[in-house]
């Protein structure tokens, strides 16, 4: 189950997706989180070694160089440094979580997810966590246990408690197991997530069970429901930030056709058919249902403003999205950004003949379909490179 | 004959006066639905496009009680309000237009929905259309002017109407066409609409347009797997050149395991001998293959 | 015959390694309960008075697939999630003794009971009991040595032993006695227990003991004034000089329309000829009036 | 519907229902709550005139006198001299509310309530609000709207918006209400309550919904669960504080017969046989189920400290209340108090034997029955009137 382009979660960073977790009773390691250097300061009463996490809302932070361990203050000053500002696969570090080590007896998995499948929620939990979960599963699958969670019912604790003994957990540690997967289970439904793991839910020395490292996934149509939570605690790059605010879903690819249609799936296909005719999108770029002129103008900009961008292919098909409105956009964009870029549009559906009018009265050809429109746009870049 | 609307389809606009919703009243009357009324709390008492505006659905069926379907355009923060009002007050299939309804929403009231026996398709949805007999959605008019023996089902709106027009233009009609919406959770899914097709007399073949990501294209390969789906059956699957999407976490690959790829759903199709088409338009000359 | 409990009653209880639950499992023991099995979390492996612990409610009936009835004593933070464990393994009678349930855990569990068709007494209830069959609660073994025609159901545990007392004193026994709780909401309430008994063959007469507050009484009352109830009622109302209580807001007077009262109750009692004891002593001889 | 001695309801301080509500957006009139004389400078900010309301648990205030008009924070320091650390109806006044005057264009009436017959919960709502509501529901029940709302599928918006219709409120009024009613679902959901009243809820003449006066009541039983609620701000005497830390209920009478029994209903058929003997009830004490003898102890000490109370009357039948731990109870308490009241006790039921024994030891008589114990005990009252 992958999110593509057709619906776009937000990852928490780790420390925001702890913080509400904690909120709820589940434990998590000692530590501050920290945006300037000058505040690392406030580590001084905390137990040294710390270890010192870059925060960034992706995987394989570790072979990256992204959290390592800092024995001083001074240490912990120069990781800082080194990190805050620093830009990741398009992402800048505003924050570092610095943490106290936790001695682990053991490391468990445990995870709610939504269960599209059967429209409920589902719950993952394994004695062998870490981050080897995945090869796990795929080896031994009877080593994760799966607990199907109905909207309507809820999650009873007997279940949890239930789960708790499948995974050896007896005592408190199992007391405090249904705490955890209760806190997990309300972030999930209160914050509107898709995912809340734990990875590894440390079983500690001393018998605690701790929240090593987290990550929280929200639906970005819930938001507005969320005040507590900003987007600069979540993975939107600077780019897709200026493209939400016009309702663009926009995300940068590695070619050089640039690419604009409505819909996800007529997106994706318009990629494939650029792929079929052997060259390389620039991007995906879906303006989405009923687009105004506004966002469709705001998003040819992106594509005009892309050095990459060598040509410019326009997909409509308008359902709920209308032609001419397209085609006002269209125009707006071309008479603010001067540009030589040759735009190749293919029109169709809901007012699709006042579109044309409007493209026509610039100049501007419309196709019949977006294979004789790439067809076009093919032929342009052959006489560009010859 | 046909699946979901036909001649008998008697229509609630919720959202009437909205933009969107007042917009493609015009369009569905147009096209000749019967639209008997519109809900707008507040606007009680007004008309759009000659269609009375009532406060509540109650309302409405107290005046129509021949209404049985409703189409949503409310917007998303008060979508699941409308679907609740649409539910509690009888109607046995609503249509949600609307995007960007949180998933959460969704899934309460679909679940909501199944316990009453109400059909939901969306959200995020183009609709329903049985050409020639009736639309409840924003697909195209001009495209649906030709009824006949394919029936589609689809994951995208605009996917839809490219085949759906490509088809027309070959001459070949179409029985209903449904897009079940883009949101990971939808009111029905492929498999539900796939079964209604196998029923319906007038459709002759199935044309299933997916995409990557989540695993209900994989299903439906199961569920021609087993035998039950005697007519046959074309797919188109948009996504092919897409980069590796954003991991849902190590619970999203223990749970999909290594479905939801175009590869993944493509093999799944071939399996059980169903062709799958390389680009929209190959989905015509693959049905005119199957054709006598 | 009798109703709720009998000799095939077969009885798990949860919290049993507890004070109270230890302690009234020797009891039920004692009066010839079958206890099956008791569950507490995480003292599973242990026997109470040699009745096997499990950890789970799910363990337990996998060894004991016989078992039909459980009776909770588990405190009252963590009672409702027994009930839920308990109706979802299947048990179709719970009685549930604890007392301080949060009143809106009650209602919604009782809901929940409700449409699985699971019979919930109590909570915050003495249980019942058969006498010589089986009893399922906590009311005292001594009294119950009788079984004979008169059902008793009542609104408060202590004053069910003193009239329970008073008969078995005078020789009369009891076919089943039923203790519904005294929380504001309760599982079953006393209009259904009476319904089981007009059903029931062994019982011939009906003691209602009620007490001020609510409207049960009344509703038993217009019940039996609908003539349903073709064996004949005594009841007793406690609280007859209680000054007024607390007033639950206007909201509660615009409710209860005057009902809850001592005088309510009794006038809708004297309304449909059922005689009303001033003292626990009297229901004997209004009974005893009553025989032949 | 009323509660007697059979279950408690904490009925909150007007200032505590009104934060609750107001923090889930219920509009109240601006305010601030006052515990000491000084603290009247925080109104110098305040548009005067102000109403000085005191905080106590119980209807008919305004008659009482604990409503004023303050013109000047002269005014009001005098008012809340006045107010503070006075006892009302046992109550100690510890806390008066200023709040700026409103401007009433219509007086709506509206609660949420336990519906118990049908185990859910029922909304009322009317457009003829105020104090006369009761008056208005028996003279014209149909002015009053009945909303039953299941526990499973809760309230929806578009339930409310037909209750507003109903009640002529358009508009931005309209959507107010709903907030309004959803706000007081969540505080009666979220905090385990019995009944959430506003009345009267004004409908200002600027068109807005303004929360005058509000009463919350909230299940006991459910108290442990919120902690942001003190029983400071709710309507405990200081008497049934100290009785409830035992798990004692008691309720002071007016009578002279100390009572204590097990169970509401036995206490209750207990005060019930001191009135069928012509004497009268001084207090109803329930030492509740499986009572322990420290409970039972301190609840006869509250009795043998009560100079009112001339002779005590126990009444025990137990079930899961132990005949021998309220022996032992009574055998302590009378160990630490001095008195020459004299104690009339029946016990029956759970250990009734040990019981006896523990009793005959210290040379009291046990009666078989409640009326044996009740006629032996008028009988010393009247040798000690002779």
């Amino acid at each position: 189950m992958q999110s593509h382009f057709n619906k776009y979660f937000v990852r928490l960073l780790e420390y925001k997706g702890k913080e509400l977790l904690s909120k709820y009773g589940v434990k998590i390691p000692r530590g501050a989180v920290i945006s300037r250097v000058e505040d690392v300061s406030v580590l001084s009463t905390f137990k040294f070694p710390l270890y010192a996490k870059a925060q960034v809302p992706f995987a394989g932070r570790a072979k990256m160089g992204l959290v390592r361990r800092v024995d001083t203050l001074k240490d912990a000053e120069n990781a800082a440094r080194d990190y805050l500002g620093r830009v990741v696969q398009d992402y800048p570090i505003r924050k570092v979580l610095f943490e106290e080590g936790v001695s682990v007896a053991k490391e468990l998995y445990v995870s709610i997810t939504l269960d599209r499948e059967n429209r409920g929620y589902l719950m993952l939990a394994s004695a062998e966590g870490g981050v080897d979960i995945e090869e796990i599963a795929r080896r031994s699958p009877e080593k994760i246990i799966r607990l199907y969670i109905d909207d309507y019912e809820g999650l009873r604790d007997y279940m949890v408690r239930s789960v708790a003994r499948k995974l050896g957990l007896e005592g408190t540690a199992a007391q405090d197991f249904v705490t955890v997967v209760k806190a997990m289970y309300r972030v999930f439904t209160e914050y509107d997530a898709e995912l809340v793991e734990i990875n590894p839910l440390a079983l500690t020395t001393d018998g605690q069970l701790v929240a090593i490292d987290v990550k929280v996934m929200i639906d970005d149509n819930a938001l507005y429901r969320h005040p507590d939570i900003s987007v600069e605690d979540s993975d939107y790059t600077m780019e897709e930030l200026e493209a939400r605010k016009y309702g663009l879903h926009y995300v940068e690819l590695t070619g050089y056709v640039g690419i604009m249609a409505n819909g996800a799936g007529l997106t994706m296909a318009t990629m494939d058919l650029v792929k079929e005719f052997g060259h390389e999108p620039a991007d995906f770029l879906d303006i989405g249902g009923g687009a105004s002129k506004d966002s469709v103008r705001e998003g040819l900009k992106i594509l005009l403003h892309d050095d990459r961008v060598k040509a410019v292919l326009i997909n409509i098909f308008g359902g709920i999205t209308r032609c001419d409105e397209v085609a006002r956009g269209v125009v707006e964009a071309l008479s603010e950004v001067k540009t030589n870029k040759p735009i190749f549009i293919r029109l169709k559906g809901t007012n699709e003949e006042e579109g044309r009018k409007i493209l026509a009265e610039v100049g501007i050809k419309v196709y019949e379909t977006a294979e004789e429109a790439m067809e076009a746009l093919s032929k342009a870049l052959r006489s560009m490179q010859g | 004959m046909a699946i979901l609307v036909n001649e008998n389809t008697r229509v609630l606009v919720q959202g009437i006066t909205g933009r969107e919703g007042s917009r493609h009243t015009q369009y569905m009357l147009q096209y000749g639905t019967k639209i008997l009324a519109g809900v707008t709390p507040g606007k009680g008492g007004q008309s759009v496009h000659g269609v009375p505006v009532f406060d509540t659905v109650e309302e409405a069926l107290r005046k129509f009680p021949e209404i049985n379907t409703s189409i949503i355009f409310v917007p998303a923060q008060f979508a699941a309000d409308s679907v609740y009002e649409a539910i509690d007050a009888g109607i046995k299939l609503i249509v949600i237009i609307t995007e960007h309804i949180p998933i959460h929403d969704t899934l309460r009231f679909v679940n909501y929905a199944k316990r009453r026996g109400v059909t939901i398709i969306g959200p995020n949805c183009p609709g329903v259309v049985s050409p020639l007999k009736s639309k409840v959605g924003i697909l195209p008019n001009h495209i649906y002017t030709k009824s006949g023996p394919v029936g589609i089902v689809s994951r995208s709106g605009t996917l839809t109407y490219e085949i759906s027009y490509h088809l027309t233009q070959a001459g070949i009609g179409q029985s209903t066409v449904v897009g079940v919406g883009g949101d990971p959770i939808v009111g029905t899914d492929m498999v539900e609409v796939i079964k209604m097709f196998e029923e319906d007399p007038e459709t002759k073949y199935i044309v299933v347009i997916g995409e990557i990501g989540g695993t209900m294209e994989e299903r439906v390969a199961q569920y021609i797997g087993s035998g039950k789906v005697t007519k046959p059956v074309v797919a188109y699957i948009a996504g092919r050149t897409a980069p590796p999407g954003k991991r849902m976490g190590h619970a999203g690959a223990i749970v999909s395991m290594g479905m939801g790829s175009y590869e993944s759903k493509v093999r799944a199709f071939q399996e059980v001998n169903v062709p799958v088409a390389r680009t929209p338009t190959e989905v015509v000359k693959l049905i005119k293959k199957l054709m006598p």
